[in-house]
């Protein structure tokens, strides 16, 4: 379990100075996966069990399943929530295609004709 | 009848894909518009389980009459742009109905849930059709516009959903009823509410969240920024309320009043010195969400009346000035407030009564909503209403900008507007006047909605019991 | 029942009368575009000025701080997520001080 | 640029410590409240059939988020196609 | 590409397309689903895309197919999913557990939202390809 916090906090930190600090747009979305990693992995976490085993049901195991299994709803979660994920970064990097033929450059810093 | 509701909309949005024609799509958003005002009508909680499943177990979807108004608000405004984006937009018309039936779905689905990860994945849908939306007309505007929106709004619906993670952490469950049994205040539940709070801010654009708006409806077509100043304004704060209500957390009052003066005041303030018609009301619209938060954060069943019937006026108001303005660009082709000159005098007379009531001018709608607020803040502090008024002065201001460029315009230009665009523009100011001479229809409206709000135990009950 | 009655017609009096004078002021200006408007000063035909909306409030703009204001919104994402970032932790510390 | 980094950090910092603190709590892997989670653990092989507890949360118990994530997949397919495919029919 | 690269790619991709369908197939059985499945599938795609030009793939799968195949499936899923109590109840539970057909409905619904993340990602490659 320590592991994980470390993990997170590491995961967290370093995707949220990506998005922010970075200025390249490609840089940004790639921090911004780092980040909706972090929480997949903190969701994850509260599904966590002392020796758990996979949610799947065997005929070994089908008496005593709901004894050992790890919580299988956060894992549920996540998958749902990975598909999002890869939908804003499909999005956001056709987005960055057309930024990169309009402004031809991709530094966020020069892409700032709308302002006041 | 909500599951046929869901089904057409995506349904419809499926087919656009493949069939390309836009009546589909303009036929769907009307159908769940009628579909909502039926449900407006019904007198109990409706309780709908997908799948068979019983409630904490499955994912429900349930309306109270806080929900029917809000979505009524959402439905009415959705099908009227799609009204008038029928002639406003002029190529790749099919893609942007796609588009607008998903926000339509996404933007229901967040307002008539009772899941909160489902909530998450219909802000989810919310957001990803606005992001291509923001970006249709593929210009450099529009391009800068959608990738700040992207960046940002995808980074708070992820807090978002780290408050969910959190809350589930706690809780070991999902639905909100089930939630609000479950939930202790403590540190750790507080931390959740922030972050879920914060996500819905971003979508209200309260202040500190709001920078994304301008930048995004500057580059939009028209009849977006009628809906995001609308429709998405009045889900934030439909968000926060329930959020609030249904965990019992009613001490959060001060922050409300905090941000709701703040971005009332900030956003008139803004407003008042643009040179772009569009960027003007995106900030005039920010300012008005300032109001409605800040009469939410009163606390008082009168603060509560006022708000919503602010959101009410807001999205007629807004509505009636971005459909209008939208009108004077399609013939002048211009945006800034310079050259705005127009000869059609339906048109000057609809955006002057728009601007007239956005102002607060005594027998329009705008008055009567603002006059609440004024009275609903008297009792909590006097300064909070010097500090409204100077913002409804503001507004005025601005309104008198918009008001001079459209009426002592050197240069008019001639032009035919087509009747769809025209339709919209007069059903809101019908509406606006009607509701501005008898304030007692719209009280009507806005009353069951407000006792809604306060018996949030009928919400638990309803989702929970009946077998 | 007369006080009811009397209020409607008042305000509707009034919003006629509200919407006849926006109208008039509508068609009134719709014509006056092709009068002449010749400016002297000092006996010298001056060339005419054009007061467009930009320049209204320009005192206000300097005096009230709102270029301040203006000036945070500098158009730079980076800054944006800054403001946003600080937005979530000032709410998340209102809800903490609870 | 200085500025803005010491002003990041101090709020990363709280930020964090604020959160990840939370996912620390022994509170969080407590079974006694997750009856949600146990239900879909006893009721999954006899009311579903399937034997991947995940697959019968994702398509069945929980079904309609599924349905709304496919509609989010749709919804990024009909976003590109809207930024990306502009001059695609005329070509053909 | 080169000529190792396109050799590879005609021996390899039956079998990407075996493992994909086979993930999807066995989504009540074992770990996996719809989604790694159907995001194995469409690396396929993306494979040949990449060996032999968009041109190429378009031979194997046209965009208009892929449409097609998206259009339906989600109409499909869509159905499946909100009448899905009508659908436990007419088709209910198949044969005994941990086989092949012991879950009718969860099968189904694999197999129609595996077509569809890989009719959305192959149409997703293929866009941002032709860029």
């Amino acid at each position: 379990m320590l592991e994980t916090l470390v993990t997170g906090a590491l995961l967290s930190v370093i995707g949220i100075y990506c998005v922010i600090a970075k200025k390249n747009l490609v840089k940004k979305m790639i921090g911004l996966g780092i980040f909706t990693n972090f929480i997949h992995l903190m969701l994850i976490s509260t599904g966590f069990r002392e020796g758990g085993i996979a949610p799947i049901i065997i005929r070994e195991n089908v008496g005593f399943f709901a004894a050992y299994s790890v919580d299988p709803l956060p894992q549920a979660l996540v998958l749902t929530s990975i598909v999002i994920q890869l939908s804003v970064t499909a999005l956001g990097l056709s987005i960055a295609i057309l930024a990169f033929r309009h402004f031809n450059t991709l530094d966020t810093e020069k892409m700032n004709k709308l302002k006041g | 009848m909500l599951e046929y509701l869901i089904t057409i909309l995506i349904v419809s949005a499926f087919l656009m894909l493949a069939v390309r024609r836009d009546f589909i799509a303009i036929a769907a958003i009307l159908l769940s518009f009628f579909m909502i005002l039926a449900l407006f009508f019904q007198s109990q909680i409706i309780v709908v389980r997908y799948g068979g499943w019983t409630p904490p177990f499955g994912i429900v979807w349930e309306v109270d009459k806080l929900n029917a108004f809000i979505g009524l608000i959402i439905a009415g405004m959705a099908s009227l742009v799609t009204i008038y984006s029928i002639k406003c937009i002029k190529e790749r018309r099919h893609r942007f109905y796609t588009l607008l039936c998903l926000m339509t779905t996404g933007l229901l689905g967040v307002c008539l849930t009772g899941d909160i990860f489902n909530m998450y994945v219909f802000f989810e849908i919310l957001s990803i059709s606005s992001y291509g939306l923001v970006a249709f007309f593929l210009d450099k505007n529009a391009i800068e516009g959608a990738f700040k929106y992207l960046v940002m709004g995808s980074l708070g619906s992820s807090l978002l959903l780290l408050g969910i993670a959190i809350l589930y952490g706690l809780t070991g469950t999902l639905n909100f009823a089930d939630l609000a049994l479950k939930v202790s205040h403590s540190r750790e539940f507080m931390i959740a509410l922030g972050l879920i709070i914060g996500g819905f801010c971003l979508k209200a654009a309260i202040v500190p969240f709001h920078m994304w708006k301008p930048d995004a409806i500057e580059g939009t077509p028209i009849p977006m920024g009628a809906l995001f100043s609308t429709a998405t304004a009045a889900l934030g704060v439909y968000g926060i309320l329930r959020l609030l209500f249904v965990f019992g957390m009613l001490q959060l009052n001060l922050m409300l009043i905090i941000l709701g003066t703040i971005t009332m005041l900030a956003g008139a303030l803004l407003a008042l010195v643009q040179i772009n018609v569009k960027r003007m009301l995106a900030y005039s619209g920010i300012s008005q969400v300032g109001y409605v938060v800040m009469a939410i954060g009163f606390g008082t069943s009168a603060g509560f009346a006022a708000g919503l019937y602010h959101i009410l006026n807001n999205a007629l108001i807004k509505g009636l000035l971005f459909m209008a303005i939208g009108c004077v660009i399609y013939i002048t082709g211009k945006e800034n407030l310079d050259e705005m000159g127009i000869r059609n005098r339906t048109l000057l007379v609809c955006t002057g009564i728009g601007v007239l009531s956005m102002a607060g001018v005594p027998p329009l709608n705008g008055f009567v909503s603002k006059w609440l607020i004024f009275m609903a803040s008297w009792e909590i502090s006097p300064l909070l209403t010097v500090l409204a008024i100077t913002a409804s002065a503001i507004t005025l201001a601005y309104g008198l900008k918009i008001f001079s460029s459209l009426f002592f315009a050197q240069k008019r230009a001639e032009g035919k507007i087509p009747t769809t665009m025209l339709v919209p523009v007069i059903i809101l100011t019908i509406l606006c006047v009607i509701i501005g001479v008898f304030p007692q229809l719209g009280l009507a409206v806005v009353e069951p909605a407000v006792n809604a709000l306060l018996n949030q135990n009928q919400y638990i009950t309803a989702a929970l019991g009946g077998g | 029942m007369f006080e009811y009655w009397s209020f409607f017609i008042l305000t509707f009096a009034g919003f006629v009368g509200l919407g006849l004078i926006i109208y008039l002021l509508g068609s009134r200006k719709a014509r006056a575009e092709e009068r002449k408007y010749e400016t002297y000063t000092c006996g010298e035909p001056f060339p005419r000025v054009n007061v467009g909306p930009d320049n209204l409030y320009q005192a206000i703009k300097k005096n009230l701080g709102i270029e301040d204001i203006q000036k945070i919104h500098t158009g730079k994402l980076s800054d944006y997520l800054l403001w946003m970032l600080a937005g979530f932790v000032v709410v998340l510390l209102m809800v903490m001080m609870l | 640029m200085n500025k803005k980094i010491i002003v990041l950090c101090l709020m990363l910092a709280l930020f964090f410590a604020l959160v990840i603190g939370v996912f620390s709590l022994p509170s969080f892997s407590a079974w006694e409240s997750k009856d949600v989670s146990r239900y879909y653990m006893d009721n999954s092989l006899e009311k579903t059939g399937s034997s991947s507890v995940v697959s019968a949360i994702v398509w069945d118990f929980r079904g309609f988020d599924t349905m709304g994530e496919e509609t989010v997949l749709f919804t990024a397919t009909a976003g590109i196609l809207t930024l990306m495919a502009v001059g695609f029919r005329r070509r053909k | 590409m080169d000529v190792i690269i396109r050799t590879v790619t005609k021996g390899i991709f039956p079998f990407i397309l075996l493992l994909g369908f086979s993930i999807i197939f066995h989504g009540h059985l074992t770990p996996g689903g719809s989604f790694p499945g159907g995001a194995v599938v469409a690396s396929g795609f993306a494979l040949v895309a990449v060996a032999f030009g968009l041109k190429g793939a378009e031979k194997l799968i046209s965009e208009e197919t892929v449409h097609l195949v998206e259009g339906l499936v989600a109409l499909m899923l869509a159905g499946l999913i909100l009448y899905e109590s009508f659908v436990r109840k007419y088709v209910g539970l198949g044969g005994g557990f941990f086989g092949m057909w012991s879950s009718p409905t969860v099968l189904s619904l694999n197999v129609a939202g595996g077509l569809m993340v890989m009719s959305a990602l192959v149409l997703i490659v293929f866009l941002v390809v032709r860029e």
